[in-house]
């Protein structure tokens, strides 16, 4: 049933809020307990012209009603908290980055120019380091055991003189340079510079690419 | 000055005459009868529950706090990390004790006046959880994380030498809220100090709601209206576990050994453990006779005391001293009560009677691991 | 009104979004309605009833003890979850885990927070039950809730304790050592306790050091690597996951015994 | 009313404030919790480094650009001029350039069309193949079933194949693809090729440019990426941003560095973990010479050879730092890593300038820095000769020399048998009140005795005390004396000689190898070690202050391995003394004297000479007598210990004086362990007293008991240096019965003894290395090990420089040339069988030397051990060698005869027997004994440069000709055609002359001519020598 219209006008009429809740206490009870969604609606758009919004301004928590003083000390706490909260998530995602790793060093000594044979592939380093170490008549260069294609451990063939993906057949000569196969670029190669002691050192953080054309920076190859 | 005053510090603190002075002075703090109630206004201890006297306390906690880092020797133990939780416990015991009971006087006065307690308002007269409590709720919660965060940045978690099994260190301690157990272990053996106890105040305290008849004081802080409860709680609570963990933490050094606060920890300090178990004392200083090799026979006379102590002594003050009291609980509760009592007594029973008597054993089968 | 729409600020006009009023249900708390509907439409907040007696609001009279224990669990959880990416609970590197908490792990305060937090975890359920005796509250209705409050109690203690262990250090050997020593005395199940020799069938002992209640405790005779794989599953889901279960009829019970106590 | 109408409570306003006021404080704590986490100590230093890096590069630039000052002007020229001839060419560069293009374009499309082809032709052999297989497949079944009728169909697949046809037309298409393509890429190279050549020039100056500047460019770069002021904008903000907080996991500058050791374990009690050093996060310059001076903590190491760099022998990546220093590596803060400090001022200065404090609960803080040396003993616990150990070793040798590890068992350190003399027979030597006043005072008879003393300690100088010890004294006495004092000294000629011969026997046969005779103050060094600790107010001490105070160093060690002899006509008789010198292995058959062989009359000298020396301060004193009251006293004490009073008095009431003396004296033998030392009847198999000091470096400091002594640090070596200070200090204030005090006795040990002992003791842990860092698993052969610790023990380097440590007798004899030789590259220089014989029977090499070659008593092995010790220590081989064989035909050898020639070695070598052409005082060995005794390499090396190997030496390098004297006109006629053919090589001349000396050939043993030619001429050199019977043929 909805509302009636002396029900009406006695809601319209109610001096205060109290007054206003006995008198949809009786509506209730008039209709034995039963209060339909279409009749609290009803009351509900009565109960909002009745009691502008306004009315209630600086009564409630959460709102930030006088336009005037916009930098009041709700809104100055508001952003503190929200400032904090801010801090709190920042701490959780720096949480996750660890300070100090305990992973092999990406960059060590390998040895002194000489302890490399012109011409040949250095196995050595390949399972302690992922890295190739070749030299030919003029440098020496750290290549990255990584081949480009789907990251499988492409492996030397003297014999060939090429290193072979089992993974899909990418072929790449001594120089990384790529040449068959799927891999769509040559294998990449480290820094590798000397160091103060006169032993080569391979930093593996620096990564020098071919398509980016630098192959021929100073640093991804070393003169002998 | 400093120094006598140090030293009669030391003196006080003993186990026996601290003890002893705390639980003296007890009923008086919290006075249980009618009689206790008016020395204590005599002697103007309610005064305790005034903002002067709440003042006066904090002035004492912290002098002492202040004199104590002071001391070489107490320093080292009040800036251990962990000890720094004791010291808030201290504090924030104290404090609301404090709080609770000069509340408790506040409206023990407003019924007296024929009022209502100050919790009191008109059922109708509610409030709106929105914003009112969720509000307050909400600053506490962040002020306490500030708090956190700030005390988390002052002090370092503790970290000793990484375990070993080989090496135990002198003294090896609980953590701190279970050193009222560890502190029992001293007069009582491990299954009942560290089993049958800690047992029984968890059901006895599950059971406080059950042996509570008094109707009155419900919802209200009032100590006029439940005054004997007060009392056996916060003798239960203040002084056989709070002030148990404060003796673990700061008095109790190498060995085991009882340090005043401003004594330097020194491991060779021997005291005299002479202990006797009953049984030795009836036959052999008593009777002057070698103890009879039958055990159950040895220890007759720990039995006697062990049963008179828990069977007759009830049955006789239920006729006596407590019979209202019976007949308001009705046996099953009265029982219930009475082991609960007498265990919680059992404890400062058992501390004079080592303290004065060198009482080891009242029973001890040590070959059946039966020792009371 | 027409009028007034013009005044709306820019977060009215978000309170009155779909997307806010869809969350919020209630839209921006005004009415004593929508204030009430604030409460009972959220589930974090609908612990609470929508109206409470007067001196409920007070501090004073709670002292807010039992929300702010709830809170550290909270943050004890949080910091945990943390705390387990850096640590490993294995013999040979618990120890070291924690010296690089606090060495170099970044934000490696969340141990503090932890540790410190437990500790006033533990003062803090104490005073909630305190102040629960204090003003009488367990009184009927609410004597079956103290109860389950002493075990939530009991619990908390449980969770500091074989959180104790976990650093690896002589502190934390020792005091599980000490703490677990006692339940070789519990009767007739510890191999130290009164009666248990005579749990034997023949000349078989059924109660040794092998398989006693500190036996299950540590899962070994002494603290060792098992008894510290042991205590860390203890300490980061058994017992919480007890305790919440706890947690849960606590806080139904407080609000079916009536709410907050208070004089009548 | 209107409040009570909204149900509210609180104040919103105020609430509102609270709220803000709250949350602000909340955004604060956050805001210190990031602050905190990233003011770490380390970074402070790295942000100093950082400047002091940039200064430090910034004078490296300057002096690099001054080095380069001169020609770069005319490198860059030069650079320049090319650069203008190849500007002078560009266009028709460019052109080609754009030739370059174009062609390398057709060449990607002519490869695309090679390439795609190829995979189709891949493809189709597959397939092809695949046919093939699968035809065979077929045929082999058809074959089996032997019906070859079917088969036929299949038999010439060829036809029938689907692919065949295709594949090999394909190939076809191929290699015509890969022709044009082959030639496109000939054209790419052809022009590359040509730009290249063009601009060679120019990149070749370029390159020498550069070359010239890469030191300057090398340090432009680095302070290019150190110096904020010298970066782009971009890389300044990107340099900033790098260490902001929070930002600063992406790519720190600063942050933590440190290196896992995984052959080092950090004991953890369950398990070894691999350990963790971050030392290096505030150590910056470590590793890096350039920063010697500069302040700590980026001073660099003191010792890069040996440590930290990576071509060492201790490269930093492998051993990090703790495995030597100790401490805490996981730290990264001061007080975090466990720095102690070596001194009261350091501790002072530290909590000024660091807020230093001890940081408990880590069980290795860091060695102090005068401590550093207990570090090598984890891996180098087999090697005693530890270059750069020096405080370690003499730690040890005077732990050998004291007995200490004869009460205290070290496991890993033991004793090689008793330190002091049996006194099983020692009425033979002394009498009872000689001995009773020794071990009273030990001290007041030889102030520098390694006899430690036991009573008038500070724990035991009181009355009682006194009157007890004085009764334990008399009972021990008399228990050493089973049968009776010595009953006659016998002083008698038969024994006694000449005193002022054997004073010059005694400097010149080799006593003072061992042996002092040196009363209190001789004037020797300054005192710079203060005494700080309690020492004891009773008995002798080190006067630290005094003129006379003698420093104590391993090579000072090396005169007292024997007793400072003074005294000795107090102590014995001429006939025990005689006996003593003459056959010291009758009395004592394990003393570490060695027989020196002398003869009768030179034994009957020295003992001579010994005897003349008196204490009569020590004559004078009164020994201690019998006092029944306190010996009976000291019985029942000791009986009440074990046994009821009533036995105690029943026991005691049947035993007469003599077994209550007795009774006392084995108490007290065994309180204080006289028997761990010394031999003693009845105590065979008693076993040490003291405290067990295998691991006593790391035991917590808590386990060691400081008494009533607060105001000594309460540190592991703090108490070390105390108890060996004064080891009854700890009893101090106690209250101890006689029977329970400490008894360690007091060795008087100077400041820098003490140091090197704790030393030592600190080196004593339980740390465990890996196997393969240990040096004893470094050594295939162990005995090597026994060789090293006999030459230790009996004292080699008393007479002879071993790895340029030792022959302490030069001082003595004065001549470096008439001292024992010098055994520097031993292990190179002799052949090792020849070097066992002449260990077993010594024959005469340097006839001139009158110092002689003792005999020691040591087993076949001992001195196959010994040698090998040699070889190890010029890391040669341990296998016997084959005798080298010489080509007498060669050139070389022809060159060498030459060589000799001009050589003249026969004015000092025997050749065999034939005598040298000069006087004996110049007389050198025999070069017919060179084939057998010495290593063909080493003599090369030796005739290179003589004074290179031992210092001192009479032997003058032979001449060898050098390439400018050999071009001279008259050369040939002068050097032979022989040696001209050579060519100048040094080498080849060396070894020809070598291989000449090898082909020496004559009598191999002279020392009977050399006897019978001084027997008939004397030692004519040496005047105060007279005429000596050279019965032995040992020098």
């Amino acid at each position: 049933m909805k509302l009636t219209k002396e029900e009406k006008q006695s809601l319209i009429q109610a001096k205060s809020e109290t007054d206003w809740y006995s008198i949809c206490d009786e509506i209730k009870s008039k209709r034995n307990g039963i209060y339909p969604n279409y009749l609290a609606r009803e009351i509900l758009e009565i109960f909002n012209n009745k009691f502008p919004v306004d009315k209630y301004k600086d009564l409630s928590f959460g709102q930030i009603i006088n336009r005037k003083s916009f930098l009041n000390w709700l809104t100055l706490g508001w952003l503190a908290f929200a400032g904090a909260t801010g801090g709190f998530f920042t701490v959780i995602i720096r949480f996750l980055f660890p300070n100090v790793l305990f992973e092999p060093p990406q960059s060590f000594k390998i040895g002194f120019p000489n302890d490399f044979e012109a011409g040949k592939v250095d196995l050595r380093f390949k399972k302690s380091h992922n890295v190739w170490i070749v030299r030919d008549d003029e440098k020496i260069i750290a290549l990255s055991t990584v081949c480009t294609h789907l990251g499988c451990t492409p492996n030397w063939l003297e014999a060939d003189r090429k290193f072979k993906c089992p993974c899909h057949g990418s072929g790449f000569r001594s120089s990384g340079m790529h040449f068959e196969g799927p891999a769509p670029r040559p294998l990449e190669r480290y820094r590798i510079v000397l160091s103060n002691d006169g032993q080569i050192l391979v930093d593996k953080t620096k990564k020098f690419n071919y398509e980016k054309g630098e192959w021929n920076r100073s640093e991804s190859f070393l003169k002998v | 000055m400093i120094e006598t005053l140090k030293n009669t510090i030391d003196y006080l603190s003993t186990p026996t005459i601290s003890f002893t002075v705390i639980t003296a002075i007890f009923p008086f703090v919290f006075p249980p009868t009618d009689w206790f109630d008016r020395i204590n206004r005599k002697l103007k201890i309610d005064k305790l529950w005034t903002n002067t006297g709440g003042f006066i306390q904090f002035i004492l906690i912290t002098g002492f706090f202040v004199l104590g880092y002071q001391d070489p020797n107490f320093k080292i133990i009040l800036m251990k990390g962990d000890n720094f939780p004791i010291v808030l416990m201290v504090y924030s015991m104290a404090f609301f004790t404090w709080y609770a009971m000069k509340k408790s006087y506040i409206n023990d006065a407003r019924l007296d006046e024929g009022k209502k307690p100050m919790e009191y308002h008109d059922p109708e007269d509610k409030v709106l959880v929105w914003p009112d409590l969720v509000y307050i709720e909400f600053i506490c919660l962040i002020l306490f994380m500030v708090f956190l965060i700030v005390w988390s940045i002052l002090v370092p978690a503790p970290l000793e030498e990484p375990a070993n099994p080989a090496a135990t260190p002198n003294p090896s301690k609980a953590p701190w809220y279970f050193l009222g157990l560890q502190e029992m272990l001293v007069y009582f053996d491990p299954w009942l100090a560290g089993v049958i106890f800690p047992t029984l105040i968890i059901v006895g305290m599950c059971a406080i709601p059950y042996i509570d008849i008094n109707k009155k004081g419900d919802g209200y802080y009032s100590f006029k209206e439940r005054r004997v409860g007060y009392f056996i709680f916060m003798y239960g609570w203040v002084v056989l576990w709070v002030y148990l963990i404060i003796i673990g933490t700061f008095f109790r050094g190498p060995n085991w050994n009882f340090f005043g606060p401003f004594e330097y920890w020194d491991p060779h300090k021997l005291e005299v453990l002479n202990n006797v178990n009953l049984s030795e004392y009836f036959w052999v200083i008593g009777l002057g006779q070698p103890l009879p090799s039958n055990i159950l026979l040895r220890e007759s006379i720990g039995f006697l005391v062990t049963g008179i102590y828990l069977f007759v002594l009830p049955v006789l003050l239920a006729k006596t001293v407590l019979k209202k009291m019976y007949e308001a609980y009705g046996p099953t509760r009265y029982t219930f009560l009475m082991i609960l009592g007498l265990t919680m007594l059992a404890l400062p029973i058992k501390m004079y009677l080592r303290w004065f008597f060198n009482l080891k054993y009242i029973i001890g089968i040590p070959e059946w691991f039966f020792n009371i | 009104m027409p009028e007034d729409k013009k005044k709306e600020s820019l977060l009215e006009k978000v309170g009155n979004s779909p997307v806010w009023k869809s969350i919020f249900r209630s839209g921006v708390p005004r009415t004593r309605r929508q204030r009430m509907y604030a409460v009972l439409g959220n589930v974090f907040l609908h612990l609470h009833p929508a109206r409470l007696p007067r001196h409920a609001v007070k501090v004073g009279y709670t002292w807010c003890m039992g929300g702010l224990s709830f809170f550290l669990f909270v943050v004890l959880t949080i910091t945990g979850i943390l705390l387990m990416f850096y640590y490993r609970p294995t013999v040979e590197y618990a120890f070291t885990d924690i010296i690089d908490l606090g060495e170099q792990v970044p934000l490696g305060i969340m141990r503090e927070i932890h540790r410190w937090g437990a500790h006033c975890m533990v003062l803090t359920t104490w005073l909630h039950m305190l102040r629960v005796f204090m003003t009488g509250s367990y009184k009927p209705p609410r004597e079956f809730n103290w109860a389950v409050g002493v075990i939530l109690m009991t619990l908390t203690l449980l969770l500091s304790f074989t959180g104790y262990l976990l650093p690896w250090d002589q502190l934390a050997i020792w005091a599980v050592t000490v703490g677990t020593n006692m339940a070789r005395a519990t009767p007739f199940l510890g191999s130290e306790g009164p009666g248990a020799s005579l749990l034997a069938i023949g000349d078989i002992n059924l109660i040794h050091s092998a398989s006693d209640v500190r036996f299950a405790l540590l899962a070994g005779r002494f603290v060792g690597e098992a008894t510290l794989l042991r205590f860390y599953v203890l300490h980061c889901i058994a017992v919480p996951f007890i305790a919440m279960i706890f947690m849960a009829v606590h806080f139904w019970r407080i609000r079916k015994d009536g709410g907050i106590s208070g004089p009548l | 009313m209107t409040h009570k109408n909204d149900e509210r409570y609180w104040n919103i306003k105020k609430l509102n404030k609270w709220f803000a006021i709250s949350s602000i404080l909340f955004l604060l704590s956050y805001v210190w919790i990031f602050y905190h986490d990233n003011d770490d100590e380390f970074k402070q230093y790295q942000r100093e480094f950082r400047k002091l890096e940039i200064e430090v590069s910034n004078k490296k630039l300057e002096s690099a650009l001054s080095d380069v000052q001169d020609q770069r002007v005319e490198y860059e020229e030069k650079y320049n001029i090319e650069l203008d001839k190849y500007n002078s060419k560009i266009v028709e560069i460019d052109s080609l350039k754009a030739n370059l293009d174009y062609t390398k374009g057709l060449f990607y499309k002519a490869n695309m069309d090679y390439l795609f082809k190829k995979a189709e032709v891949d493809e189709l052999k597959y397939l092809y193949e695949d046919e093939i297989v699968h035809f065979e497949d077929y045929s082999h079944k058809y074959d089996n079933d032997e019906d070859h009728s079917k088969v036929e169909v299949h038999h010439d697949h060829n036809s029938n194949s689907e692919y065949r046809e295709k594949y090999y037309e394909s190939i076809e298409l191929m290699k015509n693809l890969k022709i044009i393509k082959e030639k496109y890429e000939l054209q790419v190279l052809d022009i590359e090729s040509t730009i290249k050549n063009m601009g060679a020039e120019l990149k070749n100056k370029k390159d020498e440019l550069n070359e010239y500047l890469k030191e300057v460019n090398l340090i432009n770069n680095k302070i290019l990426k150190l110096d904020r002021t010298k970066m782009t904008f971009m890389n300044q903000l990107g340099d900033l941003v790098r260490d902001l907080p929070i930002l600063d996991f992406m790519d720190p500058y600063y942050k933590v560095n440190q290196v896992v050791a995984h052959d080092i374990k950090y004991d953890v009690n369950f398990a070894q973990v691999p350990s963790v050093d971050r030392c290096t996060s505030c150590h910056l310059g470590i590793s890096n010479p350039d920063y010697k001076d500069a302040p700590q903590p980026f001073t660099s190491h003191p010792n890069l050879d040996l440590f930290v760099s990576s071509s060492s022998p201790h490269p930093f990546e492998q051993y990090g730092c703790t495995s030597c220093h100790s401490g805490r590596g996981r730290g990264t803060g001061f007080v975090s890593s466990v720095h102690m400090p070596g001194s009261p001022e350091q501790k002072k200065e530290w909590e000024e300038k660091y807020d230093w404090k001890k940081m408990h609960h880590w069980l290795q803080p860091m060695l102090p820095t005068k401590y550093t040396q207990a570090g090598c003993f984890k891996c180098h616990e087999a090697d005693p000769i530890l270059a750069g150990g020096e405080k370690l070793a003499l730690g040890l040798m005077l732990i050998d020399q004291s007995g200490c590890n004869n009460c205290h068992h070290i496991e890993s350190y033991q004793a090689m048998g008793k330190s002091g003399p049996p006194l099983t027979h020692l009425d033979e030597k002394l009498d009872k009140d000689w001995v009773k006043k020794w071990i009273k005072n030990p001290q007041s008879f030889r102030y520098n005795t390694w006899m430690p003393h036991f009573f008038d300690q500070s724990n035991n100088s009181d009355e009682e005390s006194v009157k007890r010890s004085n009764a334990t004294i008399y009972a021990i006495t008399e228990y050493l004396y089973p049968d009776g004092d010595k009953e006659n000294f016998d002083n008698s000629n038969e024994f006694i000689g000449d005193a002022e011969n054997g004073q010059k026997l005694f400097n010149a046969v080799g006593c003072q190898g061992c042996h002092v005779i040196e009363t209190e103050s001789t004037e020797l060094g300054d005192v710079d070690v203060p005494y700080e600790m309690y020492i004891s107010n009773h008995g002798y001490e080190p006067d630290t202050s005094g003129v006379g105070y003698e420093k104590m160093d391993r090579y000072t060690l090396l005169k007292y391995q024997g007793p400072n002899l003074i005294g000795m006509g107090s102590k014995s008789d001429a006939k025990w003394i005689y006996n003593w010198i003459k056959h010291p292995e009758k009395y004592w058959p394990d003393t570490k004297m060695p027989n020196l062989r002398l003869t009768h009359e030179e034994a009957k000298d020295i003992t001579a000479y010994l005897l003349t020396f008196e204490n009569e301060e020590f004559e004078d004193e009164i020994a201690v007598t019998e006092d029944r009251e306190e010996l009976n006293n000291i019985a029942r004490r000791w009986m009440m210990k074990s046994f009821p009073k009533v036995e105690v008095d029943a026991r005691l009431s049947t035993m007469s004086d003599a077994a209550i003396d007795e009774y006392v004296a084995k108490k007290s033998i065994n309180y204080y362990g006289c028997y761990t030392c010394h031999d003693m009847d009845g105590y065979e198999n008693g076993k040490p007293i003291g405290a067990e000091l295998t691991y006593e470096g790391s035991v917590p400091v808590s386990k060691l008991d400081f008494g009533h002594i607060h105001d000594i640090d309460h540190t592991t070596h703090a108490w070390f240096e105390q108890k060996l200070a004064n080891p009854r200090i700890f009893d101090k204030h106690k209250i101890v019965a006689h029977e329970d005090k400490s008894r360690m006795p007091n060795f008087y040990f100077k400041p820098e003894e003490i140091e090197a002992i704790v030393t030592a003791i600190l080196g004593f842990t339980n740390v465990k290395i890996a196997d393969s860092k240990i040096t004893y698993n470094l050594v295939d052969d162990k005995s090597v090990f026994e060789g090293y610790k006999l030459i230790n023990q009996y004292n080699c380097q008393g007479c002879h420089v071993i790895e340029n440590f030792g022959g302490h007798m030069v001082d003595v004899i004065g001549k470096i040339e008439n001292a024992p030789p010098n055994l520097n590259t031993q292990g190179a220089k002799t052949q090792p069988d020849w070097l066992f014989n002449f260990f077993k029977n010594p024959a005469t090499i340097r006839p001139h030397l009158q110092v002689r070659m003792p005999a020691f008593k040591f087993t076949d092995g001992q001195w196959n051990s010994i040698i090998k010790a040699f070889q190890h220590l010029d890391e040669r081989s341990l296998l016997i060698e084959d005798s080298f064989a010489v080509d007498i035909n060669s050139a070389k050898f022809k060159a060498g005869a030459k060589l000799h020639e001009f050589g003249a070695c026969n004015n000092c070598h025997f050749y065999g027997d034939q005598f040298p052409k000069q006087t004996p005082e110049t007389w050198a060995p025999n070069l017919a004994m060179t084939k057998e005794r010495l290593r063909h390499d080493w003599v090369v090396r030796w005739l290179d440069n003589p004074q290179a190997i031992m210092p001192g030496t009479k032997m003058p390098a032979p001449y060898i000709p050098d390439s400018i004297t050999l071009s001279l006109d008259n050369a040939l006629e002068t050097w032979g055609k022989d040696l001209m053919s050579l060519d100048g090589n040094r080498q080849a001349m060396l070894e020809g002359l070598t291989d000449y000396i090898y082909s020496i050939e004559g009598s191999k043993d002279i020392s009977t001519l050399v006897k019978e030619y001084f027997k008939i001429n004397g030692y004519e050199f040496d005047t105060d020598v007279e005429e000596d019977d050279f019965e032995d043929e040992d020098w």
